[in-house]
Parts: C-alpha cells; structure tokens; sequence
C-alpha cells in the first residue's frame, strides 16, 4: 500500500438538490497537520465523513476521495470495512454520544483491533493517552467529558492509522480540559508521526494544534495557507471574521468597552426614569452580600459578595460547574437562597408575589441559546410582547414592540415581527430575545453566555450590541461566561467564580493581565493563543 | 437506596390496592348470602346464620379492620363459593395462568423483539412494512373475537376448552402433550395480540437508536452491518423495549382474561369471572390483589433488570 | 441465537398438534359438560346445582325418588312409618347396603348426619331447612331411625340430604373445613368420586358396590364450561357426551348433527314476570319503589291479559317450552294446575285497555298511561328478547316500559330491595311443591332491615297463607293436591307474578357413544338434573369397534408447518446477511 | 445537537418515510369519515321495523344471500343493519371514553409535571397506581358495579385508561418547563397562569390530540371486550355487543361466520385507522431528529 496520505479532489456533495460541499479539493500529505476551520452549516464535517463513506444514503457524493491512493468512492464494502480505522481513525465531537453507553470503554477501544487484526493492548493505548489502566473497566458515563475525550482518542490510534481525523473534539470541553486533550493530540501527532484533519469552528484550537489552516465558507473552501499566516493576513473577508470573534487577551484592539462609559450610562437613565426612585449615583444598582445557595446538600453558591454599579457591565467568569449559573437565577429571583441577601437599587428583592412580578421588570434574562430560549410555536411579536402582556403594560404593543426590535438592530422591525424563529438565523433570534428583555425597559440585563453558541462572524455584532445599548440606555449587565475572551472585549470589571466562592474581583485589566489567583492563572494559561 | 424506594412505592400500591379493591368490591350489588342460597330452600334464619359465619353483619369499618388485620397475617379470608381460603382458591388456579401466560409471553417476547429488530434496521423494506402493518392489524383486533375466529377455523383440530381431556393416559408424556394440545389455540391467540405490541415497543425503540452517534462510531472502525446492529444498536434498544415489556404486563394480564374467557382455560381469569356472580368479596379482593401483585412485580423486576443491564442506571 | 429459540419455540406450539385424540379403546367413560362452578365437595356446604348433582352420585339420600313417575321410593331406607300425630317417623334402613368402602350403612350413619346439622350451625348451610322442624333423631339400633318432629310435617319423604358415613365424618374436626377430598371419597351412591381439579373437571368411578347393581359405565366425568357455547361445540366434536341446559338455538343447531341424539324434557324450572304488587317487609312496613299502580290488583291483571304468552313461546322459547300457568311446572303432573277457560286470561290487549281505563287509569295526551322499568338479567337470552316484546306488547296498552338489563347480582339486589316495577325472574321447583309455594307466603318477606326474605314477588295474601298452612299438615295427598291448585288458583288470580312459561330442559348427548340414558320421568324426562342419579346410573354405553385416527395427516401439517418457519427465518437471515453488502 | 444536524448530516430517508405514513393515516382518515357518515346517516335511512325482533318475519341463521346480504341474526334481523346500527354506538362510546380518558390524563399530567411538591407527588403516585391496575379487571368491577347504560362503560374505560396520557403529558410538561423559553418567560414575570397557557399548553395539546386518536382505537377494543364480557348496554347495539349475541346464541357451534366475522373485522378496521391516523398526527407533530 502506498502512503500517499489523504487527497480530496473535487469532492461535491449534495442532499437532494441542496449542495453542501461545493468542488472542494485538498491534500493532506502523511504527517502534515491540516485544520480545517469554518461556522456550522459550512460543510467541514461532510468533508471529514465523506473519507471514510460515512455519508448517508441520501448523499451524493462526487469528485474523488484519495486515500492512500486509492478512491474511496470506488472500493467494494470489504476492502472499505478493511480501510476504515486501519487507514484513517475519527476522533467524533461528543465523545458521550459518540461512545457506545452499554458497553466497557475497554471493549469498544478493541473492537477495531480485534476486528483489524492489529497487535497492541488496550493499557498500551490507554497508558498513551494518560488515563489509568483501570478505566478500560468504566462505561463511557463513569468517565469525566476530558476522558472520554481521551478514550475517543485512545480508540482512534488502535489500528495505527497513519491519518486521525478529529472532528470538534474539544468543544465540549472546557477551557482547562481543552488545554489538556490538545496537548494531548499535539503530542501524539508528534510522537507518532500521524497525519492530522482537525475540523473547528475555533480558530484558536486550530492554531494551537495545526501547521496548515483551511476554511470553509457555506460549502466551499475560501482560503488556506500556513495557520500563522492565514489569521494574521486573512485574504477572505470571512476568514477575517473569524480571526476577529477570538479576541487576544491584552490586546487593546480587541478591547470594545471603553473607560468611563458606565457613568454616562447612568446619566442617560436618570432622564428615563419612570420608577419612584431616583437612583443616587452613589449606590450601587445591585448589590449581593454573602448569598449561599444549596442543591439539598450541596452548595452550589457560597458566600458570595457581588456589585453592579449603574450602566456597568461586569463579568462572571467560571468554568462549568462554578456555580454563576445558580448565581444569576437567584439574582433574578428565579431561585430562592438559602442565605444571604440581594439588594437592588436599594431594595432587597422580593422572594414572591406581585412585588417579585414588579422587580422581574428591571431585571432581564437573554439566555445562551437564542433557538432553544424563543418558543418555536411564537411569531416575533408574540415573543417580544410576552413580557408586556405578562404585565398589563399599557400603550400600543405592537408600535412598542416595534421601538424593542429595531433598537436590537432588526430593521425594518415589519419584515421580522410576523416570523417564526426557525426561519431566522442565529443572530437574529438572539436580538429578538433581547428585543423581549428590552421592552421591558429593564435596567439589568442578565446574559448567560449570552454569544457562546453563535457563530463566530456573528458573535463580534451581538458584542456591539450589547455595548450600544448600554451606552444608549445605560443598560447594566451582568455576563456569565467561560471565556475570557468575551470578557476582555466587553466587561468593565471581572468577577472569577470558582467552586462556588468568587476568587478574585477587579478591573478586567486587572484580573486578566495580572491574576492574582492560581485559579484565574490557570484559567488565563488555559486559553489556546493563535 | 433506590432499591427500597422502588420495594416502598411498590409495597405502597399494593396496600392501595388491598384498600381499594375492599370498598370496590363491597360496592358490588348483591348479597352473597341471597345469591348463594337462591333457589334452594331456605329460612330467614338460615341466611342470618350464614352473614354471621362470613362476618356480613358487622360493620363495614369492623370488617375493614378485620381484613386489614389478618392481611397482615398473610390471610386473604375465605372464599363464600368455596368454603376454603382464598389463599389456596387462588393458588390451584394459579398454574394454569402462569403456564399460559408463561408460554405466550415467552414467544411473544421472542418473535416481537425479534421482528421488532428486523424490520426497525431495515426501515421501509418490504419485510418492515409487512411486519408493522401485520402487527398493527393484530393490535386492533380484539382478543376474545381472534379467540372465536381460531376455534371456528381450525375446527376439529383443537379441542374447544379447557387444559385437559379427562380421559388421557396418566404417564407424563401422555399429560404433557395433551396439555400441549389444548395450549395451542389460546397461546396463540394471547401471542398474537401481545407479540403485535412488542413489535411496535421493539421497532420503535431501535429506530430511536438508528440515529446515535455512536453506531457512526461503529460503523467507521469497519464493523459489518449486523456487527453493528447486533453488537451496538441492539444491546442500546433492548434496554427500553424489555422494560416497556414488563411495564405492559398488564395487557398480558387483561388478554389472559378474554383468553380464559373465551377457552374456559381453567385460570385466574376464569376464577375472577365466577367470583363476580358470587359476589365472592374475598375472593376478588384476593384476586385483585394477586393480579395487580403480578403487575407491581414485574413494574418492580423491570426496574432491577434495567438496573443490572444497563450500566447507567448505577450511577443514578 | 434468537432464530433458533424461536425455532424452538415454534416447534413447542405446534408439537401440540401430534397430540393423539381421544383413545378409541379402554373404559367406558361418560363425560359431561357443566356450565356452572362446583363450590364445595362437602355435602354439608354445597349450595350449587351442579355440586348438590354430583352429591347425589355419591351419596344416598334416606328416600329416593323413581325414576318412571317420581313417586317417592327406597333410598337408604325402604320403609317408614309415621305415628297417629304424624310426630314421630321411624324409617327402616335395611340390612345389605355398604359404603363403598365395604363398610355396612346403618341406621347410625343416618342419625349421625341429622344430628350432626342439629348440632352444628355449619352443617346446616346447605340442606338446613329440611331439619329445623326435628326436636330429635335417635337411632334406635342398627336399622332404625326415629324422628320426632315439633309440629307435622308432609315432606317428611322428601328430605334431600346426602346420608354420610358416620365412620369417616366423626372424625372431621371442622366441618367448615373440610373439603371432603380424601379420594377416593367413601360414599354410598351408584358413583365414588375419585379426582377433582377445580375448575377443570370431576372423575367419578362406577361404584361395584352399589346396592342396586354397578352402573354400566366405568368412569363418570364432569367437564368445566366457561359458558354453554363452548359445551355444544365440544359436544359436536365429541369431547363431551352429555350437555345440558342449552338455548334453543343452541339445541337447534344440533339438529342435523350426525352422531347427536337431542332430548327435549319438561323442565323444572320456569321463568315469570314479576309485578311489584307494593312490596312490605313481614313487619308490613312498605320497602322499594314500585310503581303504586301496581298494587290494584286489576292493574296487574290488565297487564297479564296484554302479554302475549304464545308469541314468547314461539318467538322467544322458539317452541321449547310450554305456556306458563300454576306455580308447579307440568312435568310434576299431579300438583300442577291450569286455570280453567274460564278462570284464564286470554291475550286481549282490547280488554286489557279497558281494564285500565277503568281502573282509573285514563291514557294522557301522548297516549301513555303511566310508564313502568323492566328490569332483567343482562346475558340472558331469554331476558333479552322477551324485554323487546314486552316492550311492545305492554307499550300497546299505553305502558311504555324502560328496560333496564343488568347483572346477576344487581337482578338479586333489585329484586330483594324491592325496586322494581316489573322483573323476570325463575324458579326451579322440587317434587314436593312446599318450597316454590312456601316463597310467597307473607313470612318469607324481608325484615325491617331489607334482610333475610327469600321472596322476590313480595305477595302476601291471607287466603293463600291459610292454604299454605292447611297443606303443609294434610297428608292425604289427593287433598293436599286440591288445596296446591286452589293455591296456585289464588296466586293466578292475584298476579303478583306472571308465570311466563315453564322451560324446556334442553339437552343433547353422543349417540356414537351412548345408547340411551334413563330419564326422569320415563315420558319426556331429564338425563341430567333430576331429582336423582338415574340419567348418569342408566347410561348404556354403545358397543364401538375402534376407530383409526389419521396419524398422516396430522404428521403432513405439522412437517409442513415447520417447514415454512424454518423457510421464512432462513430467508430472513439470508437477506439479512446480503444487505450488510448494501448497507 | 451537533455539527451532523446541521451538515444535513441526519437528513437522509424520513421524508419519504413520513410521506408513507401520512398516506397510511389518509387511508385511515378516509375509513374513519365513512365509518362516521354511516354512523350518523344510516339509522335515519333504516326502516324502524327491520331491526325489531317482534317485528321482523325473516328467518333467523340465514347465511349471506340475495336476501340479506350478510345473512340473518338468531332473531332474523339484517346482520348487515344490525352492523351499520351497531357502528354509531361503538363510534360514540370510543369517542367519549377516550375524550374523557384524555382529558383526565391532560389535566392529571399538566398539574403534576408544572406544579412540584406534595401535589405532583400524590398526583404521580394516584397515576402509577393506576397504571399497575390491570385496567380491564378495574373496567370489569366498575361496571359491574354501576347500573348498565353506556355512560357506564364511557365511565369504566374512560377512568381505566387515563394514567398513560397523564404520564406523557406529564413528561411533556417537564420537558417543556425545562426548556430556557420557560425559564425566559418566568424571568419576565410570567407566573403559572400564564407559563401553563402560552408555552406548556400549545405544546401539550397536538400530543394530546395524538393521545386521543389512539385512545380511541383502545377505547373500541375495550367497549367491544365489555360488551362481549356482557357488561354492556343490552338495549342498545353495537359491535361487541352483537359479538356477544353471536356468542350467546351459540354461532360458533352453527359455523354462523356472517354472524361472527363481520362486527370483528369492522372493529378492527375502524381501531386500525383511528390507529393509522394517530400515528401520522404522531409522526408529524414529533419532530423528528
């Protein structure tokens, strides 16, 4: 057998009449590093199943796929079953689903060498990919996402295939986990002088662990080079897009949230005051002091003490698990602490009935997935209103509701209102979610991850958004994030939440650049630079 | 833990079932002393006696207390019909049902699962259709009518009633087949509305399977197609199919009914048909309690099994 | 793995069909179809039909009744004597008569049983009534029994209570429970009971013993039905012999079967039409609801004139039973009454609407006159149908009637708390007619808690209540028959029940296997439920020659059977295995 | 769920999977309209006389001929009349029994999946109660128990079968409560009222249609089990009860097939379109993955 490595020429693939994967030809020499980048929906993991046929039947598939010379449209089912994981391995994105539940990771790491006839133990493989032997034993839920990340891993490298191909394999993960399984990778594709296909919607993985960068764009490759230099010197206005939504930390460039603009915010509210009280500038438009929140026995929150000044936009930073989820529900009276007090704008929140109806007007939610937070059975308007109508708010709701959108930049508000939400993009739910907050007038907005599942081109305008709208409404905000990247662009201050307990609190510059913490450290050391 | 939730919520339904099944029953129209004695001569003094002996003239609160207490003590009461305790009624009619029921679960669940499987991987092939538009059909049909149909068709085949002919030679292959014999009619009969469900549970739950992440997986290492189906899918659709299987064990239950009904199968069904026209209230309750028993059971059997063979369940 | 368990499996369910029938050689063995359940092999607690039959083979009774024309005849005793006050009654148990266990039957197995129900409340469930009038039973030796009675008493010969042996019973602790299954049973009838599956059948062997000479058949089996339906089919498949209690149409259908031989019998039994006639409890406190107009007794004759008694027997019965007249079914020919033509109510709907409107019951604007509830017995057919035409037939004297059909049980909670306007409802009747005429005397009523009455037609009347009395102490038969008509005159002539028809006895056995069984009585008689064992004791089984069963045929499916199976699951498989290639 | 969604990647065969379905449940659809156009047409078109026993002079047991195209009854009566009056009744009771089973389950599983606490717990432990109770024995009691009549049987098989639907419904409700639009809806201030009526009813109910369609089909095969058991209206006809005559009046043993075949099979093709329909209202209002 020739090792010739990977060829793509011309692959085309269409699902009935919709071409997903438009003329596309790449080579991918043994021991070369290829990222392939692009947004969902852009046809990159078509791409990576088409190599070993893993399409559907629907599919059609044309061009050639050269793998080791030979076409893998054209080999009978034997000799395809014979190249599969022999010749090239899959790493699949969400090792969970990916990995048989019933069965013993041990078994399933096995299989292909059983079935290939290949030499090697299962400790071997495992002992590679640094997890202890006895977890051949465990089923893929006993297992932590970065370990079965790991036996995803171990499996693919059973046969000793000269090419793996890994699909999103870290976008599970968090930022800690996804240092570790790319080192990982990076090592082993060293060490084993393996040919890598990584296929990301993040750029900076990509240059963490590739030599070559490709990216695809709604089907078609638009650009590749060498990874240094596509992202410094993007040609394809989409390539530009996607360098840009991963900001570098202490870059001022990347920085979008000026100094001093939360005062001003400030200023802009009083004039639009409807409230009996007129906020002083003094106090604090939210204040959290010593809130514990308990799951039966565990507590999720624990101690916390947290300011949001007026117009201010801070940043609760954590990795899954810290517990700023729990704290953002019960900041907004959705969950009742068991300790603790949270004042806002003078006031502690009320735990229940009309005054609780009254405070869930000043405070608003956009959740991280604009698709799954809108009804899918609610037009637009219907979404938007919902607030007004849940409390009897006077005036004419459909003009109200048309001020909400076009202030989240749907314009003309008319070509949205009678939509349903599948027949929008990403983006535009997400600004029809904020569109419902803002009718509301609220003077918190609450996002959690409020960017984390939106393509990167669109992340950058949501970002925009969010600043406008406090510079023009002095609309406060709390943003629960696990990248730091979002909070460097967007936050005033940063707030890093760990186990419950907020580590460190400061300026962003501060937190960031000068971490205090040796939690904040690792999660700063954590995040993949280009 | 879960283990004594699950043995407390199942011990809990069942004393809401010895609890209903006592008012239910006593609610029944009819005295059983008047209908015991219909027809035969008899004095008023007579019947007093016999409400005296069953413990009719008390209160319902003192004869409520008075199940409930030797409940406790493992007695089901007397029957009124056969002067025995229900306890052993029920038991002699106990071998008949479990040895129907028995039998037609056992093809039942063989033949469903197995058509089940086939027809789910090879989705929209003519095999699926026929068997999904066969087990529809035997779905809708209703048992005791299937029942009647059979006897009619096959005639002189089968014999019409019944678990035994009287007059066999007594050696044990002699009883056995004849046993064997009078089985096939209602087996098949309980089989063919009962496998029609568990095709539908078996197919659907693998086609919820065919989409799984992880059969990509399969397929990608070079596993042949019913590697993957036997090795992959299969072990992950079963799970939910087997305990669907035992939670519907009450549609075996009622099917053993009709069945009963229909070929005089000397069982529980029967049992609860004759101690109806009693009404026989200790019975029934005894009855109630044993059937809605077998179904907590097996509720309960379905959790343990799912519980050894499906890892995750563990973890839980 | 799974194809070959269901290979396996397929193979279990059809092994069945190898199964032999029936042996063509060997006993000859009489099986019998019954429809209702055995509660109790104990023959002091069995209280159903069926049991109390089977009973009768086993055990004799003191008296026996003949099987020609029902007189009252030897049983355990072949004489007796009342004293000059009828008190006192000494029956002579001859010498000669065993047990089936070889043991002799005396005197003190009789007065062992009386006593035991004088003395045990438990004993008494079943056959209780019979004794509550003794003061005392004392056997005086081996072959005498005395009884001494608190008052006359005329159906002293008619005491249906299965002698037990006292060697086996004295040592019963509890008789409440014993289920009297030692096998094989020690008894004294023509039958000894050997196996019972409950639910499933009853095996009775000849017993050699028998003091009137072996049965012609060796075994006696009864067969459990679900319901008649199933009993007829097996009857024309020949599992079963004997069936009884058939519908007409059920008898019908066996009309043309080869190798059936049908009995049509004068039954016992008949079924009426109750009119609530203002139902009272023996306290005379009123119970129920029934319609007021029922109580003026020319209401209730205006509705038994509108009821076409010949249209039911035809259309209803199908001809299988006889027009409904006295209390006493006709097939006890000398206590039976017909009204006379002038005493009878002939079907005139004209005069039955003259009669109402001058009872007071003018027809209204919608040309009803007051509407009445029909209640019956859901799931009998009887019931049924007749409802249709009572329907129409009472709706064309301005009575709309709302039928209301339910259960057994509910029929019998209606009928004992008295709601009803108009019920069906059926009795079986003995030889002696004490019973069927003591059910409407005053004092069966209920007590004032609605308990304890055995009537359901609620009639009290005090002319019939004398009668009632008169007979019951005259013992000069041919009087007591006069004062039984005059009875069941009065009860004609009052209607608090239409007597509709006295039923057929329907019932169909293999004339292939049996020649003739005995009937009772000789002309038009049962085979089954008799007041004795004469149909089973008589039953003369046919000489066969042995018949050959087509094994070959039986093979040929079966092979075939298995062959598409294993067709099917291989080919299966074998696609199976193909499209792995197609994937 | 992942990047193969949005490749297309699961895009494969269900269409013309789903289309095959729907034309089954159109056939469905099609028999269910006729069944109902017979059902309510036909007794108007009846002669009165033709289905009263002591009115009708044909003879009874005749097989299907010239005259009666599906034979005589055990009374004489059209068999084929007696189907088309029979059809109403077990239309109707299949109908109400299941309205009233969906509508006990409906609001059974809604209180128990939205409201937490002491009343969802005693609501779920009635519903698996129930749903360990052999619901035909229950049937079987209840209508032993209350007066004949078909609001009996409505009743027996209505409060038999609720818990099934209550259980989906609740898992409905649950799955709908925990979705962020829930959780956006209550951060507005939107309290049960209006979290139950806007987003967890709307989704509720095209499951609850579902769920009716093919209670429906049960509920058919439980008033024909009843009515056969004898436990049903006796004054009135349907299909389980002219099975119950057939029985009763001993078809079997006569091989009176015209008598026996014809309400079973209209049983089972109306339960297999109520069947048919309920499967593609199922597959259309499940989205598929």
């Amino acid at each position: 057998m020739k090792n010739t490595g990977l060829e793509l020429r011309n692959l085309t693939v269409h699902y009935g009449h919709k071409r997903v994967v438009n003329d596309v030809s790449l080579a991918l020499a043994p021991g070369q590093t290829l990222g392939l980048a692009g947004e969902s929906g852009s046809g990159k993991s078509t791409v990576a199943m088409s190599v070993l046929r893993l399409l559907p039947k629907s599919a059609r598939v044309d061009g050639e796929i050269l793998l080791d010379g030979d076409d893998v449209r054209a080999m009978s089912w034997g000799r395809l079953r014979a190249v599969r994981w022999a010749s090239a391995s899959i790493v699949f994105q969400g090792a969970m689903h990916s990995l048989n539940p019933v069965r013993r990771v041990g078994d399933q790491i096995a299989e292909p060498m059983r079935l290939h006839n290949t030499p090697g133990s299962v400790t071997e493989l495992l002992s590679q990919v640094e997890l202890p032997e006895d977890k051949a034993r465990a089923y893929p839920h006993e297992l932590s996402g970065g370990q079965r990340q790991r036996v995803m891993i171990a499996m693919a490298l059973a046969c000793g295939p000269r090419l793996v191909i890994a699909d999103e394999p870290t976008t599970a993960l968090d930022v800690v986990v996804q240092a570790q399984v790319l080192g990982l990778v990076k090592r082993l594709v060293a060490e084993q002088d393996l040919g890598l296909l990584m296929i990301s919607h993040d750029l900076s993985v990509l240059a963490e662990t590739c030599d070559d960068l490709a990216v695809m764009h709604r089907g078609e490759l638009v650009e590749r080079g060498g990874t240094r230099e596509v992202i410094a010197n993007p040609r394809h206005p989409h390539t530009a897009a996607l360098a840009a939504a991963f900001p570098v930390i202490g870059d001022p460039n990347h920085r979008l949230a000026g100094p001093g603009e939360s005062t001003r915010g400030a200023f802009v509210l009083q004039e639009r005051t409807e409230g009996p009280r007129v906020p002083s500038a003094a106090e604090p438009l939210l204040q959290v002091r010593d809130l514990r929140v308990d799951y039966g026995r565990t507590r999720a929150v624990d101690g916390v003490d947290l300011t949001i000044g007026h117009g201010e936009i801070v940043a609760l930073v954590g990795q899954s698990g810290s517990g700023k989820t729990t704290l953002a529900r019960t900041i907004m009276g959705l969950r009742n602490p068991s300790s603790g007090r949270v004042i806002f704008d003078g006031r502690e929140v009320p735990r229940k009935g009309r005054a609780l109806k009254a405070f869930r007007r000043q405070v608003q939610l956009v959740l991280q997935d604009p698709a799954s937070a809108l009804n899918p059975r609610h037009k637009v308007i219907d979404a938007v209103a919902e607030g007004l109508r849940v409390h009897g708010l006077p005036g004419d709701e459909e003009s109200l509701v048309t001020a909400a959108v076009e202030r989240a930049e749907l314009r003309p508000a008319s070509e949205y209102l009678q939509s349903l939400p599948h027949e929008l993009s990403g983006g535009q739910q997400q600004r029809v979610v904020i569109a419902g907050a803002l009718v509301l007038q609220p003077r918190l907005l609450v996002a959690d991850e409020p960017v984390a599942s939106l393509d990167a081109s669109v992340r950058g305008e949501i970002v925009a958004l969010l600043l406008r709208l406090r510079r023009e409404l002095g609309l406060a905000s709390l943003i629960i994030t696990h990248d730091l990247g979002l909070a460097w662009q967007i936050a005033d201050r940063v707030a890093v939440m760990h186990q419950g307990k907020i580590v460190e609190q400061g300026s962003v510059e501060q937190v960031l650049l000068d971490p205090t913490h040796d939690y904040t450290r690792a999660l700063v050391r954590a995040v993949p630079q280009v | 833990m879960r283990l004594a939730g699950r043995l407390g919520g199942a011990a809990l339904s069942l004393v809401m079932v010895a609890v209903l099944g006592f008012f239910l029953f006593r609610v029944v129209p009819g005295d059983p002393v008047v209908s015991m004695t219909r027809g035969r001569p008899t004095t008023a003094a007579m019947q007093a006696e016999l409400r005296a002996q069953f413990g009719l003239d008390r209160p319902l609160h003192e004869q409520f207390f008075s199940y409930v207490s030797s409940l406790l003590h493992g007695d089901l009461g007397t029957s009124f019909t056969f002067r025995r305790p229900v306890a052993e009624v029920i038991g002699e009619r106990l071998g008949p049902t479990v040895l129907l029921v028995g039998t037609a679960t056992l093809i039942a669940v063989g033949l469903g699962l197995w058509l089940g499987v086939r027809a789910a991987w090879r989705r929209d092939s003519a095999f699926d259709r026929a068997t999904t538009g066969v087990s529809l059909t035997l779905w809708a049909v209703p048992t005791f009518w299937l029942g009647m149909l059979l006897m009619m068709v096959t005639g002189d085949l089968f014999p019409s009633r019944g678990m035994r002919d009287t007059d066999t030679a007594p050696d044990f292959v002699s009883q056995a087949l004849d046993v064997a014999h009078h089985l096939v009619l209602p087996s098949i009969t309980l089989v063919a509305v009962v496998c029609a469900e568990y095709v539908l549970i078996m197919r659907s739950s693998l086609l919820e399977e065919m989409h799984a992440p992880y059969l990509v997986t399969a397929r990608a290492k070079g596993l042949r197609d019913d590697l993957v189906r036997r090795r992959h899918a299969v072990p992950n659709a079963v799970l939910p199919a087997i305990t669907l299987v035992f939670l519907r064990f009450g549609l075996v239950v009622a099917g053993a009914i009709t069945t009963e009904t229909v070929f005089s199968w000397p069982g529980l069904g029967l049992l609860f048909y004759d101690a109806l026209t009693g009404p026989d209230y200790f019975l029934l309750q005894g009855l109630l309690l044993v059937t809605a028993g077998a179904v907590v059971v097996m509720n309960l059997l379905a959790d343990l099994l799912h519980g050894v063979l499906d890892p995750r369940v563990k973890a839980v | 793995m799974r194809v070959k368990l269901c290979a396996l499996l397929a193979t279990a369910a059809t092994l069945g069909l190898a199964t032999p029938p029936a042996t063509a050689e060997g006993p000859d063995i009489l099986k019998v179809a019954i429809v209702q359940q055995i509660d109790s092999m104990n023959p002091f607690l069995a209280v159903f039909q069926s049991s109390t039959e089977i009973g009768r083979l086993m055990y004799d009774y003191l008296t026996a009744y003949a099987a020609d024309d029902q007189r009252v005849t030897e049983g355990l005793a072949n004489r007796w004597e009342p004293s000059a006050d009828k008190l006192t009654w000494t029956f002579t148990v001859p010498k000669g008569k065993a047990w089936s266990d070889g043991e002799p039957i005396t005197a003190q197995d009789v007065a062992f049983t009386y006593n035991l129900m004088l003395t045990n409340e438990v004993a008494r469930t079943a056959n209780g009534s019979f004794v509550t009038n003794f003061s005392s039973v004392t056997a005086t030796d081996n072959q005498t029994v005395v009884i001494k009675t608190k008052a006359p008493q005329v159906t002293m010969l008619a005491l249906d209570i299965p002698i037990v042996p006292k060697h086996v019973w004295e040592k019963v602790g509890d008789i409440k429970d014993y289920a009297n299954d030692q096998m094989p049973v020690v008894g004294s009838g023509p039958f000894v009971l050997t196996e019972h599956v409950p639910g499933q059948f009853i095996k009775l062997r000849v017993n050699n013993t028998y003091w009137r000479g072996a049965a012609k058949i060796d075994e006696l089996h009864f067969v459990y039905f679900q319901n008649s339906d199933a009993a007829v089919q097996a009857l024309g498949k020949g599992e079963v012999h004997l069936v009884n209690r058939m519908t007409p149409a059920q008898f019908d259908s066996l009309r043309d079967k080869a190798d059936v031989a049908r009995n049509k019998a004068q039954g016992r039994r008949f079924t009426e039409l109750l009119i609530n006639p203002g139902a009272q409890t023996n306290a005379g406190e009123p119970i129920g609801d029934g319609n007021p107009a029922l109580k003026d007794v020319r209401v209730r004759r205006a509705i038994a004139q509108a009821i076409d008694l010949d249209a039911l027997l035809q259309r209803v019965s199908l001809g299988y039973a006889e027009k409904g007249a006295g209390l006493v079914p006709p097939v006890f020919g000398k206590w039976h009454w017909q009204p006379s033509p002038s005493e009878e109510r002939k079907f005139d709907p004209a005069a039955a609407n003259a009669a109402l409107d001058a009872a007071g019951f003018p027809r209204k604007a919608d040309g009803t006159r007051f509407s009445l509830r029909l209640t019956g017995r859901a799931g009998r057919a009887y019931d049924e149908q007749a409802s249709e035409f009572l329907k129409r037939q009472l709706g064309d004297i301005g009575i709309p009637l709302d039928v209301r059909l339910v259960s057994d049980n509910q029929l019998n909670e209606v009928t004992t708390a008295a709601t009803y306007d108009l019920a069906f409802s059926g009795w079986a009747t003995n030889i002696d007619p004490d019973f069927v005429l003591g059910l409407h005397t005053c004092a069966q009523r209920p007590g004032a808690d609605g308990k304890g009455g055995t009537t359901d037609a609620y009639f009290c009347d005090k002319t019939y209540d004398e009668l009632y009395a008169r007979q019951l102490s005259e013992f000069d038969e041919g009087k007591r028959v006069e004062i039984v008509k005059q009875m069941q005159a009065r009860f004609y002539d009052q209607v608090p029940s239409v007597v509709l028809a006295y039923d057929n006895a329907l019932e169909a056995y293999r004339s292939d296997r049996f020649a003739r069984f005995t009937t009772q009585p000789a002309q038009g008689g049962v085979i089954m439920a008799q007041n004795g064992m004469w149909g089973y004791y008589g039953a003369e089984p046919v000489v066969r020659a042995t018949s050959a069963t087509s094994w070959v045929g039986w093979g040929v499916l079966l092979v075939g059977f298995m062959a598409v199976v294993l067709t099917v699951m291989v080919r299966t498989n074998r696609r199976q295995a193909t499209a792995e290639e197609r994937e | 769920m992942n990047g193969f969604n949005a490749d297309g990647f699961n895009a494969d065969g269900f269409n013309a999977a789903r289309l095959l379905e729907h034309k089954a449940g159109v056939a469905g659809a099609a028999i269910l309209a006729v069944a109902a156009l017979v059902a309510v047409v036909a007794p108007l078109l009846i002669p009165a006389d033709a289905l009263d026993v002591t009115r009708v002079t044909d003879p009874p047991w005749q097989a299907p001929g010239a005259g009666h195209w599906l034979g005589t009854d055990h009374t004489g009566r059209s068999i084929a009349l007696l189907m088309v009056q029979g059809a109403g009744t077990s239309l109707f009771v299949g109908l109400t029994a299941a309205v009233l089973a969906v509508a006990i389950g409906a609001l059974v599983g809604v209180v128990s999946g939205h409201f937490g606490g002491l009343l969802a717990g005693a609501l779920l432990r009635v519903t698996d109660f129930f749903l360990v109770l052999p619901a035909l024995v229950l049937a079987i009691a209840l209508s032993t128990v209350l007066p004949r009549g078909l609001s009996t049987i409505v009743l027996a098989i209505g409060l038999t079968s609720w818990p099934s639907t209550a259980r989906v419904v609740r898992a409905q409700t649950l799955t709908i409560e925990a979705r962020p639009f829930v959780e956006r809806a209550r951060a507005l201030g939107g309290g049960h009222g209006h979290v139950i009526a806007r987003h967890v009813m709307p989704s509720v109910v095209p499951l609850v249609l579902v769920n009716a369609t093919l209670a429906v089909a049960s509920a058919i095969v439980a008033e024909s089990t009843l009515a056969f058991l004898g436990l049903g209206d006796p004054t009135r006809i349907s299909w389980g009860a002219l099975l119950h005559q057939a029985q009763l009046h001993g078809a079997v043993p006569q091989r009176a097939w015209w008598f026996l075949l014809p309400p079973g099979a209209a049983i089972v093709v109306v339960v297999l379109a109520f069947t048919l329909v309920g499967r593609a209202l199922e597959a259309v209002v499940t989205p598929k993955r």
